[in-house]
């Protein structure tokens, strides 16, 4: 792989760039692989590269139904933060945190992480608990978090109304080192690194079938034909409940359409990412100037990548009412997304009914800021055959026993 | 240089002069320009500065497909940024100042971006920027963040107000062009009820520019006339300024009216958001012209040919005095033989195509215009504004054939059916080879609730571009769609135009075919986001082969003009790069809205003191005429406390206990969820709501009750009265009343349909007064002292636990004697109506037996040194009654309730679940809230061991120091144990707290059963 | 932005009139059943991509519960039925098969 | 009673539509069985209306009727007489499995009077104003509350809400009717 650098770019500039060569190879499935990994998104190629790079195994392929990147990866809104009240939550998510300061690097793709810091606001006086409740736990789990004043709060963001008539802002908890990373380019980053390791991305190949054998994985039937493996890895959203019917079994999930928008770019006007879970809205502003505002998701199962549109006008009479300056901006775009969202609405990591097949799936509206810690953890577990610490947790088997992850405790439920 | 012609301009009315400034300059317009007719009267071609590049910008398009033309309009309370001066109507006194460059437009510092751009090309960033590995937040990020974005920031709050409307209609018809109105006769005639939306404030769209006779009138003739006859239909209603933002599932448009922009300060809603509910759907949105691509197409004077056409046919307005046209299709010429037409010149007309056989072409010639077949743009000259063009034959390399000086570019590509509307709700595409873009495949229409199509496509939409064609189909596609949502069928024939000939269109995606490098790196795709026909090459020979992933990597169509123009070319090149057909490549997906609408117009009339409802207790007014710090509890807002002159809050509270304690408290309790369950299954149907026994309740009884979610977790709490033999009064919590109303109904209806309960929600009939404290009998026996009767409140009358109805002086009443304070209490219900005069009435009486009223903070504080549990402060959706030392609630005797089998799971019952305790720090300091208690060492993550923590803590005035609760592992068992609380405040300091009995006041009760 | 018929009052209610409940028909385990059951009946849904069997309230409407039986691809709404049934009647049984007739039926 | 006042007591606004807090007005859910006789004799005597059928709103000499859901009923009737006829309506029913409550004063009531009125209403609710005619009954949303509706004539709404927010409905009612946001 020749490693992109500013000397790199003088170099092509010389020749108009045409010697730039493919991010990513575009190869024929083999007939069979140590890994298969169903869903090329954020997830699939983070499970990918940490299977070579962790545990060394790169006879991998990560099919996609569609271009990779293009589900959830592709359709959110940037937000990465690690402050989670429960202790499973707060670790993967700072794992994967952690690991977004480095990503650039270590992909050799800027993927633009930006520790602009996030602040959660508290709205009421339940909030105002709940959230320091959430900074005493952060503490303790090592993720830095702190309850900052409404004083302070306006000083990170001079456009907000802090005296709304409706609900005063009391505070906010502020993590200083969470925030966003250009979403395309951790797909597209990882697909290049896992390219690199001689991994094949398979784009346009929908799963058609699972094979098996006493009640082991043996392979998947695709469109582009059969494809055998030793291990299977589904890692995929708004799709996952269907591809396990396949494999014969059902998960404690429900697929529903979650919505966010833009507005046209301006110039700079909120450096940080403002989350306010009372009125229903979070928003923060793009590199390009684009303020990117998220929205709720519907009541009802959907696969068309459609939301309803009061959902956005909820959201966006909230952020009015909060930052009044942006009444005359105009939405540019909206769209929808397909997440599925499991009866906690925490993730499901870990092995399934079948043999050698595992899942890695359910992360609802919190599935970007987990990218590298959920793959990191899914590696582990589809290299050792059993979920590692950071993934015990999330099984299947806590819908049975009752050992919930609630993560709307103390922060409502937007990501 | 653009100018204003002498005569001419259908739309504007020379008679009303209309001043406005931009950059501080002082111009002039009439009634009818748009700010972009005006401009360029003015000759302002130099309008703003791209994206990326800080390019010159001119103004292209005519219509809603401008991507450069935008300015910051407005000033303070009403400026808005990015603003398009193609669709803003010119009024008196507006101020306008282009974007996006500084220090000036004229001089712009940020134009070094254009002559780096060599090495910044397409995904530029993705490369670099890496190392050192902070520099990206603290250095690069800064930088680009300050030079994106558009327009400036606005600084004040919105001076002006929107509104909503609901509108149900039978067929909406977008788009008020001929193919509209033909449509709309057609519908109309039917029967239906129709909607006409149009964007601009006229009628007729751009048929009048381009002439011909519809009915052997002239359009403009033709479009007046339909206009009367449609506003003469009862069941037809036009409507202009109205733009369709998008289409929704189910028949669902947003239609966006921009009442008052062009009058803004007249007190109309500057904007009004539709919201129509239609069965059918006629998309009559026209077509867009497309650019060619050829170096240095972005300079400004480089326009759509259609575009130069209506400026000087709709506002009389010329962009150049010597105007080049090239085109690859016979619709150019019509552009060339109108401005010569004017009196313009027009040097020459570069037709792509190898031969110009057809008659427009053969009119031109005929004009007198040279016609140079088989030509292109090899470059066009000129840096703010066009000075000329090399010509080079289309089909070579671009070696330049000869110069011609000019001062205007009108160019055409062809035209690309406008989709959107169709699109946004799944309506399928078909490539059309001969007209070289994607319409829509009637045969995969959008899906509506029935299953069936709900949009049809009218006019151009649909594909045909000539007035004939585009009549016959739009009248065809009214009655298709009038039939479908039940019109009559009608016999009255459409508007007919005769057929023109024409001579076929040829794909040209560059120009010339054979171009360098070089060349490809100046023609621009995407003028505002600056996006060349070499980035498009760049992002396929790297992989990003997907359409999203070109889009996505070059910004190909992100920008505020969502590719209207940059689009279909931008496909044909990378189809050509990947030698796949365009078919292949396919499109990406055309997502609402259609052009940008405020933010403003979908917030509403949601503002201010009506942006969500407030709920407010009949005593509301009282609370806040006493200046209480008002406290959001769902929807209501309640007293927090009453702080009076010169008081903290704090102080305000521990006041409030103490007096409550020592005299007379009051507390409105109005919030308190009251439901009616009765029926000759309510006793069964309570005993599954509830974790208790509730159907051996004796009538006049009250009891403390318990719900769970079928999950197990607690969700609920309230006492319980029994009226009646076959009737109970549930008391919900504040939050918890319309929930929990709502969860009995869910069981009644969808599992027990059998049982006869019925439930009726009475909270908000009654006013409810808690009389709280030592004095509470007293001024409830001098209430009705002063009546001359009412009931018995004494203890023997009236004992704790029990609830009475009669008259509290001159109030009908019901009495409870129930107490969330651990004080002799009575909580009394009233009618709403007399809320506020029982409040005034108890104030009154009280005075001597020194009644205060007290809020939220002093009930919790009460409650918590009587250990009573509170909902979302004990409870947070994870917490089963066990853990919470309520096992004396949960009836063991009963084979069922709702949550008792989740109780059983194994998680549920494992002994290490946390457990309620008292907690007192070793000081008498308060614990901080939300504080954790920690154990030895780390878990499997690295985290510190946890072993309880916080769930109320309060300072207690009656004890003067420091109570809490807490759930804590093992915490029944430890009781006198010390536990550790961190601190998050900075110090670093631990707090010491002692596990205790968590009932800290008057554990035997016996205050409040006096 | 759906809109639903309301069987009990008869009118074309807009999603915002109406609050959904997710799938019907479910069948209620209590105590004595496994745990499987119970996970079953608490947490194991239909999420199928084409007909689905649904529950939802016209909340600000007649405040009844009611079913649907939509399409989650398409969003089509064949029927909407009584909520007091235990599976769907056959007559919206036949209204999906007559749009569907390779239909595998409801299970 | 002389101290029962109603949530805005009588407040009114003059927009382009007239909208006023139509003061304390008797109301009583009635849940039971529609088709039974004794419901039908009930409402008879509490309101002197006939029974309404799905969507409507019948008018009696003493009062008007709602057909609420298949299983209740709104009586709208004088308010000082509402609590007397709950205590006969439960009366006359007797064993009959139903529920009377007095609702009177957990609602705001509110006409909106003009030309437009449906118009000033349309503003606010997703249900179709155009269609509705006198003694049709439409309960649905106003903005981000319930609420229920009839016409009394052709150019008077009734529109009914919780008493709770009947400042939030007055407002957003007021905002609707005002100058210069005619629609046609």
């Amino acid at each position: 792989m020749r490693r992109y650098s500013a000397f790199a770019i003088a170099r092509e500039a010389a020749r108009y760039h045409t010697g730039w060569e493919r991010a990513w190879k575009s190869p024929k499935p083999k007939k069979k692989y140590d890994v298969v990994i169903v869903g090329a998104g954020g997830h699939g190629l983070a499970t990918a590269f940490y299977l070579g790079k962790n545990f060394g195994i790169t006879n991998v392929a990560i099919i996609e139904k569609g271009w990779l990147g293009g589900g959830n990866t592709g359709r959110n809104t940037t937000i990465i933060r690690s402050n989670y009240l429960q202790d499973p939550s707060a670790a993967i998510y700072e794992k994967a945190r952690s690991l977004y300061e480095t990503m650039s690097q270590d992909l050799n793709y800027n993927v633009m992480f930006s520790p602009r810091g996030v602040m959660m606001l508290a709205q009421t006086e339940h909030e105002v608990r709940g959230y320091v409740r959430t900074a005493h736990a952060n503490a303790l789990q090592g993720v830095t978090t702190e309850f900052i004043s409404p004083e302070r709060v306006k000083e990170l963001v001079p456009i907000m109304n802090i005296h709304g008539p409706r609900y005063p802002v009391l505070g906010a908890l502020w993590q200083a080192r969470a925030g966003t990373a250009r979403h395309d380019a951790v797909a597209w980053g990882y697909a290049r690194a896992c390219s690199d390791m001689g991994m094949d991305i398979i784009q346009k190949c929908e799963v058609t079938g699972v094979r098996q054998e006493n009640g082991n994985v043996t392979g998947v039937d695709t469109t582009h034909g059969q494809i055998d493996c030793d291990k299977l890895a589904m890692v995929v959203a708004g799709n996952a409940g269907h591809l396990a019917e396949m494999a014969g079994f059902r998960l404690p999930m429900e697929s529903v359409a979650l919505q966010a928008l833009v507005s046209e770019p301006i110039k700079p006007c909120i450096d940080v990412v403002v989350m306010a879970n009372t009125v229903h809205g979070y928003m923060s502003q793009s590199d390009k100037g684009e303020l990117v505002i998220g929205g709720g998701t519907d009541g009802f199962n959907n696969y068309t990548q459609r939301g309803s549109f009061h959902h956005v006008e909820e959201t966006v009479r909230a952020l009015v009412e909060t930052f009044p300056i942006i009444s005359r901006l105009k939405m540019l775009r909206q769209w929808g997304g397909i997440v599925d969202v499991t009866g906690d609405r925490s993730p499901i990591i870990g092995k399934t009914p079948l043999g050698n097949c595992f899942i890695n799936c359910g992360w609802g509206t919190g599935g970007f800021k987990s990218i590298p810690g959920s793959g990191w953890a899914m590696a582990e577990t589809v290299a050792k055959g059993e979920p590692g610490s950071l993934a015990a947790e999330f099984g299947l088997n806590r819908f049975t026993e009752g050992r919930f992850i609630d993560e709307s405790v103390a922060a409502g439920v937007a990501h | 240089m653009s100018t204003r012609l002498a005569s001419g301009g259908r739309l504007i009315d020379r008679s009303k002069p209309k001043n406005f400034t931009f950059n501080g300059k002082r111009m002039k317009g009439y009634e009818g320009d748009t700010l972009a007719a005006a401009l360029l009267g003015e000759d302002q071609m130099l309008v703003g500065r791209s994206f990326k590049y800080h390019r010159p910008r001119g103004i292209v398009a005519s219509g809603a497909e401008e991507p450069n033309a935008l300015v910051n309009l407005g000033q303070g309370d009403r400026f808005e940024p990015n603003q398009r001066v193609t669709t803003t109507e010119l009024f008196d006194g507006l101020t306008c100042t282009s974007q996006n460059h500084w220090p000036s437009l004229e001089f712009d510092v940020g134009v070094v971006n254009n002559y780096a751009a060599r090495f910044l090309p397409a995904g530029f960033y993705y490369k670099t920027f890496m190392a050192p590995a902070a520099a990206w937040k603290h250095v690069f990020e800064p930088v680009i963040r300050k030079s994106a974005g558009l327009g400036q920031v606005p600084t004040e709050a919105d001076a002006d107000r929107y509104e909503h409307y609901y509108h149900h209609t039978d067929v909406v018809i977008i788009g008020g062009g001929v193919a509209g109105l033909a449509s709309a006769l057609a519908a109309g005639r039917s029967g239906a009820k129709v909607l006409v939306m149009e964007q601009t404030h006229h009628w007729g769209g751009r048929a009048a520019v381009d002439g011909g006779e519809i009915d052997g009138q002239s359009v403009e003739a033709w479009i007046d006339a339909t206009v009367a006859e449609l506003e003469g239909m009862e069941n037809v209603t036009l409507r202009t300024r109205m733009m369709a933002s998008g289409v929704y599932d189910h028949g669902y448009v947003l239609g966006y009216e921009r009442v008052a922009d062009h009058t803004p300060g007249d007190g109309r809603p500057r904007h009004r958001l539709w919201r129509i509910r239609t069965k059918q759907i006629v998309t009559a949105t026209g077509a867009i012209e497309r650019p060619l691509s050829f170096a240095g197409n972005d300079i400004p004077g480089v326009m759509l040919a259609s575009a130069v056409r209506d400026y000087a046919v709709n506002w009389g307005v010329s962009v150049g005095d010597r105007t080049v046209v090239v085109t690859n299709n016979d619709d150019g010429y019509r552009t060339a033989l109108t401005l010569k037409e004017a009196g313009l010149d027009v040097p020459v007309v570069l037709d792509a195509r190898p031969e110009a056989t057809g008659p427009l072409a053969e009119a031109a010639r005929a004009a007198g215009i040279r016609v140079e077949p088989g030509r292109a743009i090899a470059k066009v000259n000129g840096g703010k504004r066009v000075t000329g063009v090399s010509i080079c034959l289309q089909a070579g390399e671009g070696a330049a054939l000869e110069e011609i000086a000019c001062d205007a570019v009108a160019m055409s590509g062809g035209w690309s059916p406008v989709v959107h509307m169709w699109s946004h709700c799944g309506g399928k595409l078909i490539w059309d080879e001969a007209q070289t873009h994607f319409r829509p495949d009637p045969d995969r229409a959008p899906t509506g609730h029935d299953g069936e199509a709900f949009v049809v496509t009218a006019g151009s939409a649909s594909g045909p571009l000539d007035l004939a064609g585009v009549l016959e189909n739009a009248y065809e596609a009214g009655k298709a769609a009038a039939k479908a949502a039940g019109g009559k069928a009608i016999r009255k024939a459409g508007p007919k135009a005769d057929a023109e000939e024409a001579q076929p269109m040829a794909p040209v995606w560059i120009m010339p075919q054979g171009a360098s490098i070089k060349k490809r790196m100046k023609m621009w795709l995407d003028y505002q986001n600056d996006v060349k026909v070499s980035d498009v090459q760049l992002a396929a020979r790297e992989g990003y082969e997907s359409v999203e992933h070109t889009k996505r990597y070059t910004t190909l169509g992100m920008a505020t003009d969502q590719g209207k123009l940059s689009n279909i070319n931008g496909l044909a090149i990378l189809s050509d790069a990947l030698d796949q057909e365009i078919p292949t490549t396919g499109t990406t997906t055309f997502r609402p809205p259609y052009t940008p609408i405020s933010f403003g117009a979908i917030a509403g009339e949601a503002r201010h003191e009506i942006f969500q409802p407030i709920r407010r207790t009949p005593m509301h007014q009282w609370h806040e005429d006493a200046g209480a710090y008002m406290e959001p509890v769902g929807h209501w807002r309640r007293p927090y406390c009453y702080a009076k002159p010169g008081e903290t809050n704090e102080q305000a509270v521990n006041r409030e206990v103490l007096n409550t304690r020592e005299n007379l408290g009051l507390l409105d309790a109005s919030t308190l969820g009251k439901l009616i369950v009765k029926g000759p299954d309510a006793g069964k149907f309570m005993d599954m709501m509830y974790t208790n026994m509730m159907s051996n309740l004796a009538v006049g009884k009250c009891r403390y009750g318990l719900m769970c979610s079928e999950n197990g977790f607690l969700s609920d709490d309230g006492v319980v009265a029994r009226i009646e033999e076959d009737t109970w009064l549930c008391h919900t919590t504040s939050g918890g009343a319309d929930r929990i109303h709502a969860w009995m109904e869910e069981w009644l209806q969808t599992e027990w349909w059998d049982w006869k309960v019925y439930v009726a929600n009475v909270t908000e009939q009654l006013a409810q007064v808690a009389v709280v404290g030592p004095n509470a009998r007293k001024v409830l026996e001098k209430l009705n002292a002063q009546a001359g009767g009412g009931m018995d409140v004494s203890k023997e009358a009236l004992p704790f636990m029990q609830w009475a109805d009669g008259k509290i002086g001159a109030f009908d009443a019901r009495v409870y004697r129930i107490s969330f304070s651990g004080e002799l209490s009575y909580e009394i219900a009233v009618p709403a109506s007399q809320g506020r005069a029982f409040w005034d009435a108890l104030l009154e009486a009280g005075e001597e037996f020194g009644v205060m009223p007290y809020g939220t903070e002093c009930l919790h504080i009460m409650r918590a040194e009587k250990g009573f549990i509170m909902i979302g402060d004990e409870t947070d959706g994870t917490v089963i009654p066990q853990d919470l030392g309520l096992n004396w609630a949960i009836s063991k005797k009963k084979e069922d309730f709702l949550g008792k089998r989740a109780q059983q799971r194994s998680h549920m019952t494992d002994p290490e679940r946390w457990k309620l305790v008292g907690l007192e720090t070793l000081d008498g300091s308060v614990l901080p809230d939300g504080a954790y208690a920690v154990g030895e060492g780390d878990n499997v993550h690295g985290q510190r061991n946890m072993i309880g923590r916080v769930t109320s803590t309060y300072y207690s005035p009656t004890l003067k120091k420091g109570i809490a609760m807490g759930l804590v592992l093992h915490g029944p068992d430890r009781m006198g144990e010390v536990v550790d609380f961190p601190t998050v405040d900075g110090t670093n300091t631990v707090i010491k707290a002692r596990i205790c009995d968590p009932v800290f006041y008057d554990k035997d009760g016996e205050k409040q059963n006096v | 932005m759906l809109i639903l018929e309301c069987p009990y009052c008869g009118v074309m209610a807009d999603e915002t009139d109406l609050h959904g409940g997710g799938e019907a028909h479910l069948k209620r385990f209590g105590p004595g059943s496994s745990d499987d059951e119970f996970e079953t009946y608490l947490f194991h849904r239909k999420n199928p991509k084409g007909v689905h069997f649904e529950r939802w309230r016209h909340v600000s409407g007649c405040g009844k519960w009611f079913h649907a039986a939509r399409n989650t691809m398409t969003l089509e709404v064949y029927a909407t039925y009584s909520a007091q049934t235990t599976e769907p009647p056959q007559d919206v049984i036949d209204a999906v098969k007559a749009k569907h007739p390779d239909w595998e039926g409801y299970k | 009673m002389s101290n029962a006042v109603s949530a805005l007591q009588g407040a009114s606004f003059d927009g382009y539509c007239k909208v006023e807090e139509a003061g304390l007005t008797g109301m009583i859910t009635l849940r039971g069985d529609l088709a039974s006789k004794g419901v039908a004799k009930a409402v008879k005597a509490a309101t002197g209306a006939a029974m309404p059928g799905q969507g409507e709103v019948t008018e009696g000499a003493k009062g008007r009727v709602g057909w609420m859901s298949p299983d209740e009923l709104l009586l709208i009737v004088d308010h000082a007489e509402a609590a007397a006829i709950v205590e006969a309506a439960a009366k006359s029913l007797g064993d009959e499995h139903s529920l009377v409550v007095n609702v009177s004063d957990a609602r705001a009531v509110y006409r909106v009077k003009g030309a437009a009125c449906r118009e000033v209403i349309a503003k606010l609710t997703p249900a179709d104003t155009s269609v509705m005619q006198p003694g049709m009954l439409r309960r649905t949303r106003i903005a981000q509350i319930p609420a229920a509706f009839y016409l009394e004539d052709d150019e008077t709404a009734v529109l009914v809400c919780f008493r709770s927010v009947a400042q939030y409905a007055f407002d957003l009612l007021k905002d609707a009717a005002k100058p210069g946001g005619e629609v046609w």
